[in-house]
């Protein structure tokens, strides 16, 4: 089974929670960014109980969970936006 | 222009930049770090952000409030990193020959800014801090 | 202080005046000489007034306004004479907790501000000079 | 028949089909506000045909025109507002 990498973005709390800014990842080809999330979950005890992923972000555009990622994409999970 | 920056707010500048002969009125939004927050107290706001995502969400509300409102003029600059009660995080200018325009597209740009534009904000007390919006939600 | 002024705007002072510290938002609203009117090329504008009437409206729609939005802090200086293109001839600054209510009441306070206080201009123009609103109607 | 006087306030176009800022008129007591303006639509030509006085303030206030004035009201005639 080939593999791809992909670039994990953390801010504000999942900065915090990760512990760093970005990532590398390796997932199976067809890994979907609901995939990614359920990784963090598993990865990191805080986010155990939260089984909808907040909002993603594919190569700085929002995307759906179903979104399948292709080797070398930037995916960042977006927690609730608080700008303004 | 970026819509993103760490220093100070020069909302002058701001007005002068999008500002035209034709233009009657202009009105400026900037939010400001308040001292309060559903009760609690605050002296402090952090802004974090996904800087080149955020500087495209802006410029994409920013195109349609200007297609929207062809006669306005838009400009838009979000401020960065550590603020203190009083600091301005960010000014919205709308300039148009008549002055309804400059409201509605003012007041629209903010409320698109902040239902998705990726910036975050942790708030610093007398209680501690907290990432706003998170608790409890995802 | 003063609705009325003989000399240039100093908006930021004007927010200065009325910002608190559990604010988190003002509006600033500025009306400013543009170079057309209903066709015409505008070049200056002479800005007259009953100023002990204009002081006493402005000031009873500041606290009607004031009345109908019990967290909003108001400001409004209107500049009187000869303004030319660009210049602001009104500010208004509205602070809140929350936007909505700045919005809203700066909103307000310059559309009753047009309807009923005793200030009137006469546009000067390449093709001569006229006391706008008058010329067919009383 | 005792006469009163008021001081009337001339602005905008008022103030310059009239000449002046201001200036001084004997009335007969019961005058009214509608009265002053018949007098100035007599006294200034290009006000002949408007019947209809504009907005009228006495002592710096919105007054009806039939308004009785007293000795030493100050009334002025609003032209149609413009400010902001």
């Amino acid at each position: 089974m080939r593999t791809m990498k992909v670039r994990l973005l953390f801010f504000a709390v999942l900065r915090d929670i990760a512990g760093t800014g970005a990532r590398e990842l390796a997932l199976a080809d067809g890994a979907t960014a609901r995939d990614v999330w359920q990784w963090m979950r598993e990865s990191y005890a805080p986010l155990a109980d939260y089984a909808q992923p907040p909002l993603i972000a594919v190569n700085e555009a929002y995307a759906a969970p179903e979104t399948v990622l292709r080797d070398g994409d930037e995916v960042a999970f977006i927690p609730p936006v608080a700008g303004g | 222009m970026p819509y993103l920056t760490d220093d100070p707010i020069d909302s002058d500048a701001l007005v002068r930049s999008v500002l035209r002969n034709s233009d009657g009125a202009y009105v400026l939004f900037e939010g400001v770090v308040r001292n309060h927050h559903e009760g609690k107290r605050v002296e402090s706001i952090f802004y974090d952000c996904y800087r080149p995502m955020a500087e495209k969400e802006i410029g994409a509300i920013v195109r349609e409030v200007e297609s929207q409102f062809p006669d306005v003029a838009l400009a838009v600059l979000h401020r960065l990193g550590q603020l203190v009660v009083g600091d301005a995080s960010i000014a919205i200018v709308a300039s148009s020959p008549h002055r309804a325009e400059s409201f509605s597209a003012c007041r629209m740009t903010i409320d698109r800014i902040k239902e998705t534009v990726p910036i975050w904000k942790k708030e610093r007390g007398p209680d501690g801090e907290e990432w706003v919006g998170w608790q409890g939600k995802c």
